[in-house]
């Protein structure tokens, strides 16, 4: 990157330049998100159900942006909201959606299947109200403009030496063709 | 208003987690209870960037490429698992694969 | 003046509004471009015809205005009052909102498209990433209006064009990562994904991406230049829209507005995804040979060259105008005609007067003014060059089947980007 | 309709099966075992006309064609029992209204066979003049709107620009473009025009680089190579069990054509050649019909240097009463073989006409030739079959 560009941003972000109206786009997007959320466990047609999910998927991909991690909000962008969701809409338009919207949407187990939630959720509150001094008040500012080269280096490390995730890196790669390889046998009828 | 902290972050974290759960728990459709699973990643995801954040380094960030990658993973073989069901049973209805063989 | 206004107009800024945090500025930005690319794509509309129109030895538009020139607006006023149909089988919300989806995305794109090095809304520094993964939100809109016309045509044309959008996007990334591995090849070892910092990384290394590593780069432009045909869902690889296959496909059961928020959105993916090349490959705002022609004499030349094609447009316009038939049914389009020569004839004195006005290299407002149009002129015409090859390719091509569109997309262009980037890739370590 | 086309299945060679045409409720998926059914036209923009194809699909894969007719028809053949010989000849004009001249020709050359009379030799070399004209007027048209469908815009117009010169010809020798009517029974009603054969050599030396323009738009076109060879394959043995004929059939290798296997009105003076194709696909098909043009024009020219002088009506009486008999007389239209088989029962108007269309039985061998591919294909074959459904439907 240009050393004078980037200077002017990190001057730029370091003279307070503190991003306009922060509590009020958490309060949007995380509402958004909670809302669309709601709305994919509970739509009958499982494509509004996909289209909810993936409005929670671009207000998540907000958030990020807002903690100082754009480049795990474009992967979001890209992964889940270009690619995985359109996987899902095409599934769903292959597969039977007019009958099972007008079928029964809940299993029978679903008093049991909803307790244990709601037991989750009091397990999550009284973690968080009881851990909330934990927390610090302000939070810190990462340096956005570097975050990709950041990642990177730990990623695949500096000139000549293995990065911490390197290894875990081609782990994951082995792990899609593994899921690619799975995915064409079980779709294909004739092998 | 009060500045947004970590804490923010985790309640709505929490809220999409348990939204997932309930999804995965209680619906019939397979195609929407992968998309919960979804909302449970995501969630997980909020969590892992936000605490990077607050320890101020990127491995909750790395973290949630991983799984982002997982994801991906999933939802391919999901989705392969869903489609070679359905030719098979003409259903997506989750209480009805209660066979282990056809 | 208050300072807001004036801050940006100070040379000393070199950053673009978003980033500097002037809202104001980014707001006149977003206004611009949205108001801009709207006027291009009624343009193109008209370009496109009459251009398709004289490939095919027709004239085209020629009634409403001189030389058709209105066109746009009386279709587009006709696709205003037309009625609104939805089919009654048809799910009701999510056939409403898919256009808006496909347009929101095509829209959302020009937010990082890097007119000149302070001439954009904002410089995000994963750009050419949000880029991509907006640009590939477009497709939602495709798939889910196919889906809700609850109709076999539309559906056809949803699955394919999905299929197709989803599978060129991959050869497109890897085109588009040997790009960004170039800008790395510099002291630091660096690169950027910021748009503007990918152009300015061609500035530093002197060269334009299309001829680094020839043919490397040129390869990976022409990957992109293919994919993204295949993107934007025009011919030869408009098959989710065939018209003699699928009548019209995913866009079949709509109508009015709402087609033409379809249109809309195509015309804006196009312009988008042009930027894009012309960001990665082409040198963005850069003037041809920034570094060889490198003195004022020079700046002031390449300076003249907006006013001079406005004034060519002009002279052109003129010229119709006096070759119009002289019956008196056309006297009110002569008219009409020349008054358009003559508002074209003044930007272009505007334009010359900036030019010479802001000659100097100093620090007045109107050397920035200077510098700013000579940006933003390059980069318009660089897209105008992609806009005319999509015309061209329309006019010129049959259009692929399904099937060879995949096997090209997923057996030719994937390996060959892909091999052009590990070649770039070794070839970036042994020269620096 | 069901009639017909199991009709046609059973004279379709045996390895395609033909029994499974079973459509199913479109209700189902289509995922494995239920199919797609699309019903493309009446009311398509690709299917020439008002063709209805109810098609299988399985994805985009095509399993089976049914296609529905009907919905031009106007019963052409019954007419013409209720004319006399003189009123039906315009009808017919009216059936491949792409090429009427053609259709006139094989009614009057019909009617003056039963009648045992011979149209005059300037009579002659004016129709196959005219005739071939037309040939090319109709290859011209095909060829737009094939290429059109294939999904390349420009070539339509350019074919249309260079059709037009031919319609100017045919308006300035009978004063109409389209249904020309130029023939009657027993020779030609009109005289050629001062500057007929100025025009048509004319047009001769205008058209010869037209058909390299054509062909340097397509016929070397990577993506045009694509689209067409080896797409809608069928064989010169199934073209003759299905009767094919016409371009379809010397496409498949089969070197038949009426103008020399029979030869009518003048076309044994002439030296031309048939050109044939290896594959019988739709590229071969495409370029047989190129070469047709250029044979066309050979034909034309030979004919324009070598008209002879002389009457242009034969004997005939005013009231054209055939003696009791039939007769079956084909030539070789712009499709394939265009014959009339008339019964006669001695008074002025036919007992029985009956017309053998070309498009009619091309068209039979669509689900043969499309079986198995995509829906794309199935545009491009519907054009390479080249059909009229006025002439279809009649």
């Amino acid at each position: 990157m240009n050393p004078g560009m980037s200077a002017g941003l990190n001057s730029a972000i370091n003279a307070g330049m503190a991003p306009v109206g922060t509590p009020w786009f958490f309060y949007v997007l995380a509402g958004l998100a909670v809302a669309s959320g709601v709305a994919v466990i509970t739509r009958r047609n499982a494509v509004h159900s996909a289209l909810a999910l993936i409005v929670t998927l671009l207000a998540v991909a907000g958030l990020y942006l807002m903690l100082y991690a754009p480049f795990v909000a474009g992967v979001q962008i890209i992964v889940y909201a270009g690619g995985i969701m359109v996987l899902f809409l095409f599934v769903i338009m292959l597969v039977n959606i007019d009958r099972s919207s007008k079928e029964r949407q809940f299993n029978r187990i679903w008093p049991v299947g909803l307790a244990a939630a709601c037991a989750l959720l009091a397990l999550f509150v009284s973690a968080i109200a009881k851990g909330k001094a934990l927390f610090p008040d302000r939070m810190i500012t990462l340096p956005e403009s570097s975050n990709t080269q950041q990642i990177a280096t730990m990623l695949y490390g500096e000139a000549g030496k293995m990065g911490q995730y390197t290894f875990a890196f081609e782990i994951a790669s082995l792990l899609l063709l593994v899921a690619i390889l799975g995915a064409v046998i079980m779709t294909k009828k004739k092998i | 208003m009060a500045e947004i902290t970590t804490l923010h972050y985790l309640v709505v974290a929490a809220a999409l987690f348990v939204l997932g759960v309930i999804g995965v728990l209680t619906r019939r459709n397979v195609v929407i209870v992968l998309m919960s699973i979804e909302l449970i990643l995501n969630a997980v995801n909020l969590n892992l960037v936000a605490f990077s954040r607050m320890w101020g380094n990127l491995h909750g960030q790395v973290f949630a490429i991983f799984i982002t990658v997982d994801a991906a993973a999933e939802a391919a073989v999901g989705l392969g698992i869903l489609i070679s069901f359905f030719r098979n049973k003409e259903t997506i209805n989750v209480d009805e694969i209660d066979l282990l063989k056809w | 003046m208050p300072n807001f206004i004036m801050s940006y107009l100070d040379p000393k800024v070199t950053v673009t509004p978003g980033s500097a945090g002037n809202q104001f500025w980014a707001l006149m930005y977003v206004l611009i471009i949205f108001a801009g690319v709207s006027v291009a794509v009624i343009c193109m509309n008209w370009i496109e015809r009459k251009a398709l129109a004289h490939f095919q030895v027709r004239l085209g538009p020629m009634r409403v205005g001189p030389h058709g020139l209105l066109q746009p607006i009386a279709d587009a006023v006709k696709l205003m009052i037309k009625e609104d149909i939805i089919p009654a089988e048809a799910d009701q919300f999510v056939f409403w909102i898919a256009p808006m989806i496909g347009l929101l995305a095509a829209f959302t794109v020009y937010t990082v498209i890097p007119f000149g090095p302070s001439q954009a809304v904002s410089d995000m520094n994963i750009g050419i990433l949000f880029m991509l993964g907006v640009s590939s939100l477009g497709v939602l809109g495709i798939v889910v209006s196919g889906w809700a016309s609850n109709s076999h045509y539309p559906l056809i044309g949803a699955l394919r064009s999905s299929a197709q959008m989803v599978s060129y996007e991959v050869a497109m990334g890897l085109a588009v990562v040997s790009a960004i591995l170039m800008t790395s090849l510099n002291a630091s070892g660096t690169g950027t994904l910021s748009m503007i910092g990918i152009v300015q990384a061609q500035q530093q290394q002197g060269v334009w991406f299309i001829f680094k590593f020839f043919p490397l780069g040129f390869i990976a432009f022409v990957i992109f230049a293919i994919a993204m045909v295949a993107e934007t869902n025009r011919a030869p690889f408009d098959l989710a829209e065939a018209e003699s296959e699928l009548t019209a496909g995913y866009h079949t059961e709509y109508s009015g507005l709402r087609w033409s928020l379809f249109m809309l959105a195509e015309y804006a993916a196009m312009i988008a995804v042009s930027s894009i090349a012309v960001t990665l490959w082409l040198g963005g705002w850069m003037r041809p040979f920034p570094n060889l022609l490198h003195a004022p004499a020079w700046d002031f030349i390449f300076s003249l060259f907006p006013g001079l094609t406005f004034g060519g447009l002009a002279a052109i316009t003129f010229i119709e105008a006096a070759r119009m038939p002289t019956q008196s049914f056309f006297k009110i389009q002569r008219i009409g005609l020349a008054v358009f020569a003559a508002l074209l004839g003044f930007i272009a004195l505007l334009l010359l007067v900036i030019a010479v006005a802001g000659r100097s290299a100093d620090t007045s407002v109107a050397a920035r003014f200077r510098e700013g149009i000579d940006y933003v002129y390059w980069f318009v015409l660089k897209v105008a060059g992609f806009m005319y090859l999509f015309i061209w390719y329309r006019a010129t091509w049959p259009r692929y089947r399904f099937d060879q569109l995949m096997k090209i997309g997923w057996k030719v262009m994937l390996p060959i980007s892909l091999g052009v980037l590990v070649v770039t890739a070794i070839v970036g370590v042994i020269f620096s | 309709m069901s009639d017909r086309t199991s009709d046609a299945s059973n004279r379709a060679p045996s390895d395609v099966d033909r029994s499974n045409l079973d459509y199913g409720t479109p209700d189902k998926t289509y995922l494995d075992s239920n199919e797609l059914i699309i019903n493309m036209g009446p009311q398509h923009p690709a299917t020439h006309g008002v063709l209805r194809v109810i098609l299988k699909l399985d994805g985009e894969k095509v399993l089976g064609t049914e296609c529905v007719i009907g919905y031009l028809h106007r019963g052409v053949e019954k007419i013409a029992e209720n004319r006399t010989y003189t009123m039906f000849n315009p009808y017919v004009d009216r059936m491949d209204y792409c090429a009427a001249v053609s259709n006139g020709l094989g009614y009057c050359e019909a009617v003056e066979k039963l009648m045992n009379v011979e149209a005059p030799a300037r009579a002659k070399y004016i129709r196959v003049i005219l005739t071939e004209l037309q040939r090319i007027a109709s290859h011209q048209l095909w060829l737009g709107t094939h290429a059109l469908d294939i999904g390349a815009m420009t070539p339509l117009f350019y074919t249309f620009r260079d059709r037009e010169e031919i319609l100017k010809i045919f308006e300035r020798y009978c004063g109409a473009r389209l249904t020309t009517h130029a023939f009657r029974i027993g020779g030609c009603q009109y005289e050629t025009y001062a500057g007929f054969e100025k025009d048509v050599k004319n047009f001769l030396a205008f058209f010869a680089p037209k058909i390299d323009e054509y062909e340097a738009l397509l016929t070397t076109n990577r993506i045009w190579l694509e689209r067409t060879k080896n797409v809608g394959v069928i064989s010169g043995a199934d073209c003759i069990a299905l009767g094919v004929t016409g371009p379809l059939l010397r496409a498949s290798g089969v070197k038949w054509d009426l103008r020399k296997a029979q030869p009518y009105a003048a076309y044994s003076e002439f030296d031309f050649e048939i050109p044939t194709g290896v594959n019988g696909d739709t590229y071969d098909r495409y370029m047989v019909r190129m070469k047709e043009m250029r044979q066309s024009m050979r034909i034309i020219e030979q004919a324009v240097s070598g008209i002879p002088e002389g009457p242009i009506m034969g004997k005939v009486p005013k009231v054209i009463k055939p003696p009791v008999g039939e007769i079956y007389h084909s030539i070789e239209a712009p499709k394939g073989e265009l014959g009339y088989f008339i019964v006669s029962d001695g008074s002025t108007q036919p007992y029985r006409l009956r017309v053998r269309p070309p498009s009619f039985v091309n068209l039979q061998a669509l689900d043969l030739m499309v079986r198995g591919l995509l829906v794309a294909d199935v545009i491009a074959v519907i054009g390479t079959i080249d059909i009229v459904l006025g002439e279809v439907d009649r």
